[in-house]
Formats: structure tokens, C-alpha cells, sequence
């Protein structure tokens, strides 16, 4: 917790070093932060692998955007509706794919999220195609929409925290562990999962609606399978039994892609090669490692 | 300037035409404020003042990776050389340039990053490139942000410069490839003076396809109103198999084919209609009624070879044997020198937009933007394309391209282009907001008076 | 009285008849234990009895109320609750998380349960272990815990002694006969061990090729020729 | 529309589909076989149209070149299986997608330093048609259905004719099982996974004379062959097939009735199917 707040503290300061570059990037990291620990509820606490969580992210990014570019709604209206239909579309991929497990859960859920990329791409009076909707406003110099930002993930962040440290979040894992024993402990494994897909699904939602506002542009790109990867390899990085794994790891994730991109096209290669890496060598992820260290710390102090 | 069919003899005659045309401001109902020519890539001695800068830095954001890393590649040809011949002339007022590349992975997001990485952190003073449509819309909305000018070498959405720059105001964005405008109302251009009255459309299925389709129906509509169109078909990007999309659209009849497919998609298309008989189908006396504004891309050109049938018609952003200027020429030779490949058309943009930026360094001697928009604004640059005219209102370069059909030439590797046509360039940059221009039908009748 | 009742309940799995026309009923307060050979159907019976697996016909009455179709979970609401032949728990969680669980299906106050349970099984200082860390028999033990945390009327246990060393047995056969003297609780037991079974058994119902083959009180099995013959042979009672 | 005109597209559509079956064969009997899901197959069907590629430039031989081509491929596949995938076989499947992944990135830029980020081709085979409905069946439609079939006979024979094929079916139905009546689990599960690899490498060199070798060309095809495979069942060989042949009507026909919807159709089919039967038409639940 105290790390935590150091963190939190700290970067408070990054908009007051002048560097423009590193307030939209850590901008970004915070949001994507959202967008792992948000997945990571349907995940890590729930042993549910999601394929489509890119549908809650473009699901809001594009409702705001539309909503406040076509419709000309007030912003904040556009950002809470963005956040509501991310709900609602979470309860109804819910409701149509909670009876699956495993490969088939993941599998249902993409084909939700392409066929809502599907309908992107091709409902272009509206969504504007491939090209997606630019001229987004912001509302805010991004000074202060890097703090809008940051208060926003936090509080999520919290809630969500609260969330999975409930008794709800308890029999979660329970359900990640073992369902039949969940079952003949009384609790309806579909009750429970929707809500946690309502969670996940909603606060992907916010992250998707802050996305929007920082590129100020939503394209279809990010309603792709491709980016319901994003995620899931996010997370496994970090570690998905600890809270924070996915959001370290977000941190370390962006600023590797950041360097490497720097100084090689072949970036991907040396991406791939630290993917395989940490599945090879750091499964636990970057938390487990820390953990371990931690660990064998205070047993050398003992 | 009146318009004219071009032979490959009449190019010098032709660009001389052209060149004064411009300057004397001679397209119908348009004024030009009296723009300067500028001779880009002339040697100009090594002023002896302070330097602005240790080293200019442009940023060039294309796609790298993934199945169009082409894109860039072809891309790079051309700045690189740009910037390999300015160091080796004493580079800009003094200064060194360096270019440095991002891979924009074709998403629109990972570009805006890569923008903001490259001015904020690198401190690059340009930005160039951008390869998709999506792409450019979006790094578009940030320049103003970040301050920087941004020369678009590929991206051809007519919305970037109808809606951001004429109507949003984002001056800070200029483009120095064609346009959709190619693909669609010059593309019509060549359909209306072609014996087909059934059209048949099959496009990649996404924005670009979409938007040239629609400019295309429109713009023959106005001319040929006795043509149909009868078909189309919408290719997913990455399309293996062709044939149920070939043999839908020849169950229609149609005698002519407008198609944007580019890229590996181009080559899979090409292929598979050939054998499917979809050429056949289009022929007419003088070729093949089969419109492929991309098609003279230098990647179908050196993949596809002699199976590009003979007679089609088919353009490009830049085609390298237009105009034959020595400007030109000696260009495309660099180019084959130093790569041992002929200039893509994007390689020449790219090309053009890093001697563009020299010039217009030492013409301002300064970094300053609000200077340079002003600069650049109705400025005329002559370059490898010819002479360009960059449009006050959109930042539009305007110049053209024309439309050749296909000719395998064995003095040549890749396939050539003969019975060149060219629309002034003026006159077909005509899509609202900037239509005030005479009928499509009077203009139509001086395409055909002079063909 | 009659707390739990099965008529002519069958299940076919790819034609072969686990279960097949059992009609059973249990009075409360006794403990019943269900034994004979492999493959007799036992562990199935139990199944359909909880609701993990849905019969192919038949009926299921708890308290009077038809419950054939309800799922596993409202079944332990209640008051029909289970554990099974492996260790069914969960490994990652805590010992107190583990009861936890169960409890919550309880509404509000059930927490209040929670120390009871963990002081009556003897983890008091294992609470916050893994449960993955436990000994076998504990993690039984931890089992049972679990079941009763969700206040059940009827317990059916599959096998809870099997593959356990005899001190541990011992300690989870009292806690079996105590839940029915303190909790009044039906208990269901499926059992191989017949040292078990004749020790903690008011009725015994034998089983034969999703059958019932035998019906009785202790005394009258073990007399029982039909069933000598198919299970108990060579077996010193 | 007349008739013939609709069943000329079926017919057309059945290339599709034999195109999509042959991508996806290898990456079902993989996950049959050793319950791998092999994100990176695309990237094996990428690397068997280079491979198929630069032997046709030095050989001149298509078919030659095809076999070679697919035979590399499937060893590149079990080097990686010994290597890595074989270090991930008892973990949950998420491991997999990733590792995977990462293989896809590692594949996918070594192929443009090798070969380059330009497209390349080989010169056309199977050029010509034959008359079919009033209509001309090009031959490479034709060649890509007989190659289709000729890998479901070829996989057929494979499991049902040869020790190896009795073996994988041992292993496959009943894991556990096999290993106690003495069969090697690990030469099992790399030969498997070879010989997914060598299908995917066939599939990318038998689509290199209608097409060509492109970076990324196999992140294309792969979403369809997971449509493929999923709604025919995972694992389902005989489910691929049909669902194969499913998928390439819906998409054939398509472009005939409803040419705007194209881009959505398969998923479509595949939502369609999940909601109806979860596990696929031929799969396990």
C-alpha cells in the first residue's frame, strides 16, 4: 500500500517536469493500466479468459465519440453514456456466454467483438469506417486532463480493488478455483460471474471513454481482436494473482514497446523474444518475481 | 491551359506547357496568387551564417511491419536518398539532416504516439509519411498540438484535407501525394472517354475502396450519363481467393472494371482474374476497360511483371516516366542507383517533402511554423512529379498524374506505361468544398476535344 | 419422517445404466450408508441426488418439494448439501477463506459461524494456511466443514475416508457421529470400508449394477446372502 | 437469379472453402492432439510460401518445391515444439496463446529480414480453365479443391492406415491410457505437432501459385481458420472440414447476394453457432 501510494505521489509530479512527451506516455500507461486491472477482475479473479474485452473499450470510446461529435451532447454526458453502454453491453455478452469455459468463453467473446468490429467498419455514416471519428474534444489542456486522468484510474482502480477484496471477490475466486465446490457452497455461478463481467466490462469501459479523449480519435483498430490481446498478455506478464501484476506490467509493457520501437524496426522480434521469456522463465510474472525476492529477503533477514 | 492527351514524345513540350500554366495561374474560374517556382533540389552553395540547428531532424512515421511493411520500405527509399544527397552537399543553411523512422504499425494510435515521441523526445522538426487513411486522420488532429508541420507522402483520404485543414483549420498538415481524387474523378475521367457503359466495382472493403467508388460513380455519372453501374464486390483485406468475388461480378456482365485493390491484394486479384476471364470480358478495340489507379505501384510492377495483361489502364500517386524533365530523370536514376529499383510513388513524395522542407529552411531561414505555413501556402515547388502547387485553402499539392496502360517493353524489368492521359491537374482537384468550376460536361467535352 | 425421496430415478450414460429405477427414501436424523462393488452406481446415485448430474428419468423429492430440476446450488440453499470422493475444495484459497465461502450463501449474521466452525474441526491455528497446504485428512475434514458451513439438513459424504491413514480416520468417523447427535443432521455416506460402515450405520443399502440389490439394518445385510455373494465374499465380518 | 448462376458460385466457394480447411486442418489435429492452440500456425502457413518460394527459384519445380517447403516447416515446427511448446503443455491455455504470440512477432520479422518486407511470386501455375454451367472453372480453383481433398485423404491415411496414426488416436481419446500401455508421449506430441506444422507450411506453399509470399500473409488467414476450426468443434478434424465448407458457401454466396455484409459474415456464422452449440458442431463439450 505504501508503494502504492509512493507511486501515485510521484507521478503526480511527472506534468512538472515540462516533458510533454512523457506526460502524454504516462497519460496513456494510466489508462491502459485501467484497461489490464479491469480485464484482470474477469481473469486473474475469476479464471475467465476474455478475447473481447476490446468490445467494452471501443464499445464506450465510440459511443462518446459519436455522442459529443454527431450529437453534439455535452462532453460529460458523453463520457457517462460511453461507461453506461460498456455495461450493458457487458451484461448482454454476459448473459449470451457465461455458460462457456475455457477456449470456448474466449472464443465466444471474440466473435462479439469482431462482429461489433464488423458493424464499425461497415456502419459508416455513423462510425465513419475505417477512418474512425477524429476531432474528438478533450475539454482540458492536457496538463489537466493527465490529472483528470490519473483521479479517475485511481478511484476505479480502488473500487475495483474493494471489489475483488469482497466477499463477492472471494467467491470469484472461488469460482476460479474450483466451481462445482462453489455450486454445493449455494452460489449461483452465473450470478456471480455476471457480475463480475459487469465490473471488468464497465471499467474497461472508462478506460476506453479516457482513450478517446487523449487521442481525441477513435479508430476501429482498437475494436480489433488485436487489441483484446493487448490485455491479456499485459497480465500475464505481471502476474494475474496479484492486483498490481497488471498494472506494473502495463508500465513495463509501454516503455519496453517504447524503446525498442526507438531504435529498430524489427521491434517485434525483440518483442517476441521477451514474450517468450517471461513464459519460459517468469511464469508467476514480474510480481512473482518481486514476490519471491521479497521473500527470500526476509528469510535471509530470519 | 488547355487540356491534352499525352504521347510519352510530348512530355517535354507538355511539362514546359505546364509549368507556365501554373504560373501564369491559367486554370478555369481559379486564380493563383502569383506563386513563385521554386527549383527544389538545386545545389546551392553553403550559406555562411550561424547555423539554425546542429542537425534538422525529420520524423518519417510509416508502416513497417505486418503485411503492408512494403509501404514503408518503399517510403525510405526516397527520404533516405533525399537525405544521403542534402548531407552530401553541405546539408540545410549548414546543418545536418536526420531522419528518424517509426513503424506506425498501420494504427492509428500507435502513429499519434510515435508523433509525440519523435517531435517531444527527439525533437524532430518534421514529420513525414503516414501510409493509411484512418492513420493520417488521426495524427492529423495533434499536430496543432505539437506544433510541427506535417508533409503526408501516402495517405490519399480526400477528408484529411476537405474537413481538417479547409473546414477544422489544422494548418499545420500539407499533403504532397494525390488524393482519392486520382482514384475516383480522374479515374472517371478515363471511364467516360472508354467504350464501357456497364461498371463493376471490386475494392479492398474499407474507407479507401468506399471513397473512390462513390467519386467515381459520381463524377461518370456527370459525364457519361448513359453508363450503368452493375456490380460490385467488397474483398476483405487479405483476401487468398478472389474467384466468388470475380465470378458475382461477371455474373452481372459488366464491361468495365474500376478497382483500388493494392498491395499483395492487387497481385492475388490480377491473377486469379486473369485466368477467371474477368479481362477478357472488358476488352474493347484498344485494351482493356479495367481502371487501377494503384496499379502502377512499383511492388504490383515488379511482382506481377508480364502478368499485368498489356492495355489496362492504371496510374499511381507518381508514375516515374512523367513527366520527362531532367529533374526527373535524373531522380529515377539515383533512385536505381542507389536501390537498383525504379521510384514508387510514395518514394517520390517522401523524396520530395525532404528537399521541400530544405528549401523552405533556406528560404525562411528559420524553424518558425507560422512562417513556413505562410511560406508554403499557393507556393509551387518543381519536382521530380512535376510542378506542384500547393493549395492555400486545403494545403492540397496539386499537380498530375496521369493514367497509362500497361506495355511490357523488354528493354525495361518491371512493365511500362503508353498512351499516357493526363486531366490538368486543376481541374480534376475539384470535389466540394472546392467545386466552383464549370460543368463536368464542358470539361469533358475539352478532355475529348483534345483526345 | 421422510426428508429425502427418489422415485425410479435412472441414468444411462452412452447406454450403460448407472443408475437405474432407484426408488429410496430417507428418514431424518439416521445415517444411511450406501455400499457395494465398483461400478454399482453409487457415486452417480449421490449426483443425481445433489444435482451435478440431471437423471435421464425419475423423480426427486426433498421435504415433499419436486427438486429434480433444480440446479446444485438452490438444492444447498436448501439444506441438501454434499462432499465428494476427491478432496473438492479450494487449493489457493485459505483455510478460513475455504469455509468462507460457503458461509456466505448464508445471507447476513452467517459470518458469525465462521469461528464455530474452524474451533470444531481443530484449525484454529491452520486458518490461514493454504489449503493446498494441508494433510489429506484435514483437507476431509476441511471438506466436511465446508458442507455444513451452509447449514444443511441432509449431508450426503462420498467416500470421506478413502485413501486416509487410521488416525486420521478415526477423528473424521467422530466428527461424523457427533454431526448427527449435535446438528441432527441425515448423513448419506458412500463407504467401501466396511469396518466404517458397520461401525457408523443405522441402515444399509446395497447397490448391484444401478440396482438396489439390499435394504437394511446392519444386522440383516450382513445376513443377507444375496449380497454375501456379490460383495461381501471372502470379506471376515 | 438462376440456378446455374448459384451453383457456379458454390462451386467457386468450394475452393474457398478447400482453402480454408487446409489452413485449418493442421491447426485442429494439433489442438487434438495435444490440446495446443497454436496462435502462431499462421505464422508456419507464412514461412511455407517463402520456403515453397525460394525452392521453386532454385529448382524450378513446383510440386518439388511444395513438398520440400512443407517439410521444413514441419521441422521449424518441432524444433519449436522440443524447444518451447513442449515447456508449456501443463499450464493453462492463456500460456499458450501468448507463447504463441510471441511466436508470431519472432516468425514474422525474421521473414522480412530474410526475405524482405516486398511481396514476392512465383511465376503462375494451373493457368487455364475448363468449361462448367456455361461458365469458365478456372484450373486453380480446381487445383486448390483437388489439393483440399487430397490432405483430408492425406490425413485420413495418415490416422487410420499407419502405426503412428493408431498411436495419435491412442493419445488423443485417452491420454492417460496411452501412456500406460507404453506409448512415448513425447516423440507423440512432437510428431504431432510436425505434422500440423508440415499441413499449415503445405497450406501456405499451395496458395503461393494464386497468390504470393508476403510478410503477415498468414495473420490474415488465421482469424478464419479459428472460425474454422471453433465452429466445427476444436479438435474436430471431420468438424474442420465441414465447417470449412460452411463458412466458403456463406462467404461465396455472399458476395453474390449481400456484397456489403462480406466483411461480416463469418462472424456472423461463428456467433450464430457458439449461441446454438458452444463446443462447435462436432466438438466435445
Amino acid at each position: 500500500m505504501m508503494l502504492v501510494s509512493l507511486v501515485v505521489l510521484s507521478s503526480l509530479l511527472i506534468p512538472l517536469t515540462g516533458n510533454k512527451y512523457a506526460l502524454y506516455l504516462s497519460t496513456k500507461i494510466w489508462i491502459l493500466v485501467l484497461y489490464a486491472i479491469a480485464f484482470n477482475v474477469l481473469f486473474g479473479y475469476s479464471g475467465l479468459l476474455s478475447f473481447g474485452h476490446a468490445l467494452f473499450f471501443s464499445g464506450s470510446a465510440y459511443t462518446l465519440a459519436i455522442l459529443v461529435t454527431r450529437l453534439n451532447f455535452p462532453l460529460a454526458l458523453g463520457f457517462v453514456c460511453g461507461i453506461v453502454i460498456s455495461a450493458l453491453f457487458s451484461i448482454a455478452v454476459g448473459v449470451l456466454s457465461l455458460r462457456h469455459r475455457e477456449i470456448h468463453f474466449a472464443m465466444v467473446t471474440l466473435a462479439f467483438s469482431m462482429l461489433f468490429w464488423g458493424i464499425v467498419m461497415k456502419w459508416r455514416d455513423v462510425t465513419g469506417g475505417e477512418d474512425g471519428i477524429t476531432g474528438v474534444p478533450r475539454g482540458l489542456p492536457l496538463f489537466w486532463f493527465y490529472y483528470f486522468s490519473l483521479a479517475v484510474v485511481v478511484l476505479s482502480s480502488y473500487f475495483i480493488y474493494r471489489f475483488v477484496k469482497s466477499d463477492l471477490g472471494l467467491i470469484l475466486e472461488g469460482i476460479r478455483e474450483n466451481e462445482t465446490r462453489v455450486q454445493f457452497s449455494g452460489h449461483s455461478i452465473l450470478k456471480y460471474r455476471l457480475y463480475a463481467m459487469l465490473v471488468s466490462g464497465t471499467f474497461t469501459g472508462v478506460s476506453g471513454a479516457l482513450w478517446a479523449l487523449l487521442d481525441r480519435t477513435v479508430t476501429p483498430t482498437i475494436s480489433h481482436w488485436t487489441f483484446s490481446a493487448v490485455p491479456v498478455i499485459v497480465t500475464l506478464i505481471g502476474g494475474p494473482q496479484n492486483f498490481l501484476g497488471p498494472a506494473v506490467s502495463t508500465l513495463i509493457y509501454v516503455i519496453v514497446q517504447d524503446i525498442i520501437t526507438k531504435y529498430t524496426l524489427y521491434w517485434q522480434f525483440i518483442f517476441g523474444v521477451a514474450i517468450l521469456a517471461v513464459v519460459l522463465f517468469f511464469r508467476g510474472g514480474v510480481m512473482g518475481i518481486v514476490e519471491n525476492y521479497i521473500d527470500s529477503l526476509m528469510k535471509g533477514g530470519r | 491551359m488547355p487540356p491534352e492527351e499525352m504521347g510519352r514524345r510530348d512530355f517535354l513540350k507538355y511539362t514546359a506547357a505546364l509549368g507556365v500554366g501554373l504560373v501564369i495561374g491559367g486554370g478555369i474560374g481559379y486564380t493563383l496568387r502569383k506563386p513563385e517556382v521554386q527549383v527544389v533540389p538545386e545545389k546551392k552553395p553553403v550559406v555562411e551564417e550561424e547555423k539554425l540547428k546542429e542537425t534538422i531532424k525529420i520524423g518519417h512515421i510509416a508502416i513497417f511491419s505486418g503485411p503492408f511493411g512494403t509501404y514503408g520500405e518503399l517510403q525510405k527509399r526516397g527520404s533516405q536518398l533525399a537525405m544521403e544527397e542534402i548531407n552530401a552537399s553541405g546539408g540545410i543553411l549548414g546543418s545536418k539532416v536526420e531522419i528518424v523512422y517509426r513503424d506506425s504499425a498501420a494504427k492509428s494510435a500507435e502513429a499519434v504516439k510515435q508523433v509525440r515521441s519523435l517531435v517531444e523526445n527527439e525533437g524532430c522538426d518534421f514529420i513525414i509519411g503516414i501510409d493509411s487513411s484512418g492513420v493520417v486522420l488521426g495524427v492529423a488532429e495533434v499536430m496543432p498540438e505539437v506544433n510541427k508541420l506535417l508533409f503526408v507522402t501516402h495517405a490519399a483520404t480526400h477528408r484529411l484535407t476537405e474537413e481538417l485543414v479547409y473546414k477544422k483549420g489544422i494548418k499545420e498538415v500539407f499533403r504532397l501525394a494525390v488524393p482519392v481524387y486520382q482514384d475516383g474523378i480522374m479515374a472517371a475521367f478515363i471511364a467516360a472517354q472508354l467504350p464501357a457503359t456497364k461498371w463493376a466495382a471490386v475494392h479492398p472493403d474499407y474507407e479507401y475502396g468506399y471513397a473512390s467508388w462513390e467519386l467515381f460513380q459520381k463524377t461518370l455519372s456527370k459525364l457519361r450519363p448513359d453508363v450503368e453501374f452493375v456490380a460490385e464486390a467488397w474483398a476483405k483485406i487479405g483476401t487468398t481467393d478472389f474467384s466468388p468475388y470475380i465470378s458475382s461480378i461477371m455474373e452481372k456482365k459488366p464491361e468495365g472494371i474500376h478497382t483500388v485493390e493494392w498491395g499483395v491484394d492487387l497481385f492475388t486479384f490480377v491473377r486469379q482474374a486473369k485466368q477467371m476471364g474477368l479481362f477478357d470480358a472488358v476488352k474493347y478495340e484498344g485494351g482493356y476497360a479495367w481502371i487501377n489507379p494503384m496499379g502502377y505501384s512499383i511492388d504490383a510492377m515488379e511482382a506481377l511483371k508480364n502478368e499485368y495483361p498489356e492495355g489496362c489502364w492504371v496510374s499511381g500517386r507518381y508514375v516515374w516516366m512523367y513527366p520527362d524533365t531532367a529533374l526527373n530523370r535524373k531522380f529515377v536514376k539515383a533512385h536505381l542507383d542507389r536501390w537498383g529499383h525504379y521510384p514508387a510513388y510514395s518514394g517520390e513524395t517522401s523524396y520530395t517533402a525532404v528537399y521541400l522542407i530544405k528549401r523552405l529552411i533556406e528560404l525562411t531561414h528559420s524553424l518558425d511554423v507560422d512562417t513556413h505555413i505562410k511560406t508554403l501556402e499557393n507556393m509551387v515547388i518543381y519536382s521530380p512529379a512535376g510542378a506542384r502547387l500547393i493549395r492555400k485553402e486545403d494545403h492540397q499539392a496539386i499537380y498530375e498524374v496521369p493514367y497509362g496502360q500497361i506495355k511490357h517493353d523488354p528493354n525495361y524489368p518491371i512493365p511500362v506505361l503508353e498512351n499516357l492521359k493526363a486531366v490538368p491537374a486543376q481541374e480534376y482537384y475539384r470535389h466540394p468544398p472546392f467545386e466552383e468550376m464549370p460543368p463536368f460536361t464542358e470539361l469533358y467535352k475539352k478532355v475529348m476535344s483534345k483526345a | 419422517m421422510r426428508i429425502f425421496e427418489t422415485q425410479n430415478l435412472s441414468r444411462y450414460f452412452d447406454g450403460v445404466k448407472a443408475v437405474d429405477g432407484v426408488s429410496l427414501s430417507f428418514e431424518s436424523e439416521r445415517i444411511t450408508a450406501l455400499i457395494g462393488p465398483n461400478g454399482a452406481g453409487k457415486t452417480t446415485f449421490i449426483n443425481l441426488c445433489t444435482g451435478l448430474l440431471k437423471p435421464n428419468s425419475g423423480r426427486i423429492f426433498y421435504n415433499n418439494n419436486d427438486i429434480t430440476n433444480l440446479p446444485p446450488h438452490k438444492r444447498v440453499l436448501m439444506g441438501i448439501s454434499r462432499t465428494f470422493q476427491i478432496s473438492n475444495i479450494f487449493p489457493g484459497l485459505t483455510v478460513s477463506q475455504n469455509i468462507k465461502i460457503p458461509l456466505l450463501s448464508g445471507g447476513k449474521g452467517a459470518l458469525d459461524e465462521l469461528d464455530r466452525l474452524i474451533s470444531m474441526f481443530g484449525f484454529e491455528k491452520k486458518a490461514d494456511l493454504l489449503a493446498s497446504e494441508l494433510s489429506h485428512g484435514d483437507q476431509r475434514l476441511l471438506e466436511i466443514a465446508m458442507s455444513l458451513a451452509t447449514k444443511p439438513k441432509i449431508l450426503f459424504l462420498d467416500e470421506p475416508t478413502a485413501g486416509i491413514n487410521p488416525a486420521e480416520k478415526h477423528k473424521i468417523l467422530d466428527v461424523i457421529e457427533s454431526l448427527k447427535e449435535d446438528e441432527k443432521l441425515t448423513i448419506v455416506i458412500v463407504e467401501h470400508d466396511m469396518d466404517v460402515v458397520f461401525r457408523i450405520a443405522e441402515r444399509i443399502v446395497v447397490m448391484n449394477r444401478g440396482k438396489i440389490l439390499a435394504d437394511g439394518s446392519p444386522d440383516e445385510i450382513r445376513d443377507d446372502e444375496k449380497v454375501r455373494e456379490v460383495y461381501l465374499k471372502g470379506v471376515e465380518i | 437469379m438462376e440456378l446455374q448462376a448459384i451453383a457456379f458460385q458454390l462451386i467457386i466457394g468450394l475452393a474457398t472453402a478447400m482453402l480454408y480447411w487446409i489452413v485449418s486442418s493442421g491447426l485442429t489435429f494439433t489442438f487434438g492432439v495435444t490440446r495446443i492452440l497454436n496462435f502462431a500456425h499462421g505464422a508456419f502457413y507464412m514461412l511455407g510460401a517463402y520456403f515453397t518460394l525460394t525452392f521453386f527459384e532454385v529448382l524450378h519445380n513446383y510440386v518439388v518445391a511444395l513438398f520440400l517447403g512443407a517439410l521444413c516447416v514441419g521441422l521449424v515446427g518441432a524444433l519449436c515444439e522440443r524447444t518451447l511448446i513442449s515447456q508449456i503443455y501443463h499450464l493453462p491455455i492463456h500460456f499458450q496463446l501468448v507463447l504463441t504470440f510471441g511466436l508470431i512477432l519472432i516468425f514474422e520479422d525474421l521473414v522480412r529480414m530474410v526475405w524482405g518486407s516486398v511481396p514476392k511470386m512465383i511465376s503462375a501455375q494451373f493457368v487455364g480453365s475448363i468449361p462448367l454451367f456455361g461458365k469458365t472453372l478456372p484450373m486453380f480453383s480446381l487445383y486448390i479443391i483437388l489439393a483440399g481433398i487430397a490432405i483430408a485423404l492425406l490425413m485420413y491415411l495418415m490416422l487410420s492406415k499407419t502405426y503412428w496414426g493408431l498411436q495419435i488416436r491412442a493419445i488423443t481419446s485417452n491420454p492417460e491410457m496411452a501412456m500406460c500401455c507404453g506409448l512415448n508421449p513425447t516423440f507423440l506430441y512432437a510428431t504431432a505437432f510436425m505434422f500440423g506444422a508440415f499441413l499449415a507450411g503445405l497450406g501456405g506453399g499451395l496458395t503461393l501459385p494464386i497468390s504470393s509470399a508476403a510478410p503477415g500473409m498468414g495473420e490474415n488467414i488465421i482469424i478464419y481458420a479459428f472460425i474454422v476450426t471453433v465452429i466445427g468443434g476444436l479438435g474436430s478434424i471431420k468438424g474442420a472440414f465441414i465447417s470449412a465448407l460452411i463458412i466458403g458457401a456463406v462467404e461465396s454466396l455472399g458476395a453474390l447476394f449481400v456484397p456489403w455484409l462480406a466483411i461480416a459474415l463469418p462472424y456472423i456464422a461463428l456467433s450464430a453457432v457458439l449461441l446454438l452449440k458452444p463446443e462447435g458442431i462436432f466438438g466435445e463439450a
